[in-house]
């Protein structure tokens, strides 16, 4: 399965980990913000209608 | 809100689609270049990253001068929203590119005009940040950024020329979607294409969904004034 | 408008933060440059111009924040804006403060700091034009950073952030021109493309630092 | 000459503070603005001389006619203060006058103002306003620091003031002994409490 | 003592004076070098040690008048001085708190920077041990400095022109170890000396600090 | 816990503006120090706090005894209402205990202090002396700012301050309603002024 990389392998690896590792990063930190602000906003308008 | 709360599930799906489709080509599926061996496909990340990075500063530009013209709100929200995922994608760009000159180039760095525009860009996007993270009345920050992103295009694009004039570069031409024969064969250039699209959705994804929290923190401070005087 | 300037270089003089400050940074990057990278002069003599120009940008840079913030502290900037003068004018003026205490003297003692560092001899005419013609622009870019930062808390460092970028295209072809000046080649061009910034931002700039201070003061 | 505001509203800090704000002021006369602390007459001072925008509302008064003199007095430490004052009047195009000799400053015109004691560095702040020849004055306790003397001699500056056909809209807790009449803060208070048309009302 | 590290370090993070800016500055010196003296890859080998050196100096040193100008402005300082607390632990206090918003973060991100200045693979290790030993006397001086010129109105570059000849015996055996640490060249003799003085002023400077800032403070 | 200062002479910018200063405090005592402007009550106070050296005579008073509230506040802009009475408790490694409430604070508690308005702060700038926990109060004008109602509050502060065994030494221009001795600044204003001892001396 794994594609034959050649002496190039740690480039290759390494920018492909590196590069989704952001992404991932950039995903997860953007999901986070939002769900947890999705949440926070949630409460304070239960609390305004109470 | 509604609009976009329909679409982003569309663009995020469709994005990852993209990407993954994209990359996995790309990295499984792809021979070797003849000359750059496996590194080649390292391009699945690197041009289309570049590609978002420089087209993400437009966009921050576009919403800014529409904020400025037209005071709507969310554009100002958009451009601060598409600033961090455009600082990321520039960052892609270079690691990769840096990663990509160590066996092309022999160095991980040179002071190519390309690369040395992108570093600039890199502090644009920086300072861009630093700006609205630094003033607390939001209002002003997206006045004051908005000015700032469009001096700051303005020499952005100065500097670019200032590059060119003080080095002839390492760095491949451009050679973009019109005369791509001449350059690169279909086995590379249709995952290439993949991918693009592929990080052209992942950021309008994000900057929808980052968009959406920005709104909903602005609402939540609305919120919160108004109890705190009740 | 010339009360503004006279009282800013007045001020500059008086609390000893004008000429003597900015030159002595300049003085000490250019001493710390050779302990840093090591004795030999054939080296010194190539950065030269590059490292003459990049000391006269620091010191420059580091006295931007002074152009608003002392005046917003005390409140005077207030003042100052309902007084019956354009913002642009006082914008304007404070550039051209700034530039006559800090880039004219830096213009002048370059000359004198290429000898510590080894300057071949023709790079001495250029180095000082180049830098007579590009000075104005990083006081005017300067002036719009700081008018950008204007109230933030010690923005010092902000500041450099913003502006910095801002100011790579003067670097470029400053050096350039000086160093082409000190390898004997033609440098006629970076000289008018510089000339050419500096036009335009001193033409252009003080409406958008103009804008930036209103929307910092309201 | 006449400072006309009507139905004016003032945000800080994202919130609205007051709301309906109506006045009249005519040459020769003075009003006192009187509030606790909080309620909001730096805001609206600082809405009438120009420098926030008002949220609501209009503000008539001619050009360059509004002067207003802040919790700091804007003087550099290192000029006298003859120098001080001079800068002044040089901005605004007119002479210094016999305004360091009204201010009792006469005695100390070139001590640095860094040198001044805080009551008569607020002495000297005040001494600006006669120097810029604008008719409407706004004064944010401008009596902060002074002794009973420099009190009833700014009085009596006001009051000249007054009598040449000026106005003054003054913020204080004390008793200027001014015949002035007072506009209470509590009416004009706000009643709803985001701006509009402000960023945060779009997202409610 | 632990509250007012707390405190600063607090007030570092939220002013964005802190970390970031003090990168930013480094970063910036690292990429307008190259742009000075032109892109020659061998040329900035060459420097690149002293320049990361220097670059590191100069981020520390503009974030100095931060240290005691800030609470000397709202007064906190006169009543840190009449606090509990004796002045020396208060100086070292601050002289540690600036390290760690400032000498740390440059000693982690400098190798980094080394890749854009072409730095020779051999020099990475030399040049982070030789920040991480040698920060710490920049931050220690750099205080004594600041406490000179508490008061003084925007001392910012007479504050410069006090430190530099101070920080220059750091500056030369700290850029000495990883220069020849990048040529492969043995680099413990300018380590050791590098650690002596560190190790010397952290010791005995903030007696001396504290003594100035009780000069100034009254 | 007692004040004792006798015959003390102080300087500003190299003159000599006090002689001859004496004056004990006790447990439960205030006194009102009254003066025009630059009749030297700050450098008086100054002094006293350990922050300016005195030209000649003695201070006596425990260690660690004496607090002083100057015309700066001491806040950090950055800091909520809370955080700068917490650092200031711990740096006197006391508890924060009621004093928000007791200045009226409790309200703005989460608030950063550049969100204050002018007299906000200097509630906030008292409230530090609580959290002291030092018995003798040097104030330099602290009513700066405040309405009538702050005023009586911290009226009230120092009197139950007085009645816990603590002094007060309080520079101002208004009346605070305390029963308290009032020193008069000006038969204490130097009689021969004279540079201080030191460098300038030896040249006369
Ligand atoms: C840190 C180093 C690098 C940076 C910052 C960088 C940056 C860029 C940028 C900005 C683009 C432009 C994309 C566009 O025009 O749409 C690009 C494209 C490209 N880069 Fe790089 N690059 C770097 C290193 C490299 C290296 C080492 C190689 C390969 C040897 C490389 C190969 C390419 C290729 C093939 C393209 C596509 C050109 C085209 O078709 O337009 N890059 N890069
Ligand atoms: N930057 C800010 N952000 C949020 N709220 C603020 C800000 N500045 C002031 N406020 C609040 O706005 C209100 C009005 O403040 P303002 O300074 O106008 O009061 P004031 O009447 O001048 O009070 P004082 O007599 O104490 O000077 C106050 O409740 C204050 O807490
Ligand atoms: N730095 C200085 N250099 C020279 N003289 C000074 C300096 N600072 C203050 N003075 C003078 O010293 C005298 C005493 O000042 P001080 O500040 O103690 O007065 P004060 O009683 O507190 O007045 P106020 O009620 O106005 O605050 C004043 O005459 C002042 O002009
Ligand atoms: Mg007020
Ligand atoms: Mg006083």
């Amino acid at each position: 399965m794994m594609p034959e990389l050649g002496k190039y392998a740690g480039a290759v690896l390494g920018a492909y980990g590196l590069s989704l590792l952001l992404i991932a990063g950039l995903v997860g930190l953007s999901v986070w913000q939002a769900v947890r602000m999705h949440a926070r906003l949630r409460d304070v308008e239960e609390r305004g209608k109470e | 809100m509604q609009v976009s709360g329909r679409f982003l599930p569309w663009v995020a799906g469709l994005a990852a689609l993209c990407l993954v489709v994209g990359l996995i080509w790309g990295f499984f599926l792809t021979p070797d270049d003849y000359r750059q061996g496996a590194t080649v496909k390292i391009i699945f990340l690197h041009v289309p990253s570049a590609l978002v990075a420089i087209n993400g500063w437009m966009v921050m530009l576009v919403a800014s001068l529409i904020w400025l013209i037209r005071r709507h709100h969310v554009s100002a929200l958009v451009a601060k929203a598409a600033a961090p995922v455009g600082i990321t994608m520039t960052v892609i760009a270079l690691m990769t590119g840096a990663i990509w000159g160590q066996p092309m180039w022999g160095t991980w760095w040179a002071w190519d005009p390309r690369l040395t525009s992108f570093l600039i860009l890199f502090m644009f996007y920086l300072g861009y940040i630093a700006l609205w993270q630094a003033i607390e009345d939001p209002d002003t920050a997206a006045d004051l950024t908005s000015v700032l992103c469009m001096v700051g295009s303005v020499f952005a694009i100065l500097s670019r020329y200032a590059v060119l004039f003080w080095n002839q570069g390492l760095h491949q031409g451009a050679s973009l979607s019109m005369d791509k024969q001449q350059h690169m064969s279909d086995t590379y250039w249709y995952p290439l294409v993949l991918c693009m699209a592929g990080f052209m959705l992942l950021f309008l994804a994000l900057v929808l969904l980052r968009t959406r929290t920005e709104v909903r923190r602005r609402r939540l401070q609305a919120l919160i004034l108004r109890e705190r005087m009740a | 408008m010339i009360a503004l300037l006279l009282r800013d270089l007045r001020l500059s003089v008086r609390s000893g933060g004008g000429f003597g400050l900015g030159l002595a940074f300049f003085l000490l990057v250019t001493i710390l440059v050779p302990l840093g990278v090591g004795p030999e002069s054939a080296l010194h003599a190539r950065i030269a111009a590059g490292i003459l120009w990049i000391g006269a940008l620091l010191a420059c840079l580091l006295s931007l924040d002074r152009i608003f913030a002392l005046d917003h502290e005390d409140g005077s900037l207030d003042l100052l804006v309902t007084a019956p003068m354009p913002l642009e004018g006082i914008v304007a003026v404070k550039a051209l403060a700034h530039w006559l205490v800090t880039g004219l003297p830096l213009t002048l003692a370059a000359p004198l700091l290429g000898v510590l560092l080894n300057l071949p001899v023709h790079g001495y005419p250029w180095l000082f034009v180049s830098l007579l013609v590009g000075t104005p622009a990083l006081s005017v870019i300067g002036t719009f950073g700081a008018a950008l930062i204007v109230g933030l808390k010690r923005g010092g460092l902000l500041l450099s952030l913003l502006v910095l970028p801002l100011y790579v295209p003067t670097l470029i072809y400053g050096a350039e021109a000086a160093q082409r000046g000190a390898d004997g080649l033609p440098a006629l061009v970076p000289l008018a493309l510089l000339a050419a910034i500096s036009a335009g931002s001193a033409a252009l700039l003080p409406f958008a630092s103009a804008q930036a201070l209103r929307i910092n003061l309201r | 000459m006449e400072l006309r505001v009507s139905d004016l509203s003032c945000a800080r800090g994202g919130l609205i503070v007051l709301q309906g704000v109506s006045l009249t002021l005519r040459a020769g006369q003075a009003r006192v603005l009187r509030g606790p602390n909080g309620s909001g007459k730096t805001t609206l001072l600082r809405t009438l001389a120009g420098l926030q925008p008002p949220v609501a509302g209009r503000i008539d008064a001619g050009a360059d006619a509004i002067t207003y003199a802040s919790h700091l007095d804007g003087l550099k430490a290192t000029l006298t203060v003859r120098e001080n004052l001079q800068f002044w009047a040089r901005v605004h195009d007119r002479p210094v006058g016999d305004a360091l000799l009204r201010m009792n400053l006469d005695g100390l015109a070139d001590r640095p103002a860094q040198a001044l004691s805080a009551g008569q560095k607020r002495r000297l702040g005040l001494a600006r306003l006669l120097v810029t020849g604008r008719p409407i004055w706004l004064l944010d306790e401008p009596t902060v620091s002074l002794d009973a003397a420099s009190v009833a001699l700014f009085a009596a500056v006001v009051r000249q003031h007054l009598a040449d056909g000026g106005a003054a809209l003054i913020a204080t807790h004390i008793d200027l002994g001014l015949d002035a009449e007072v506009l209470e803060m509590a009416p004009i208070a706000a009643r709803d409490i985001l701006p509009q048309g402000g960023f945060d009302e779009a997202f409610l």
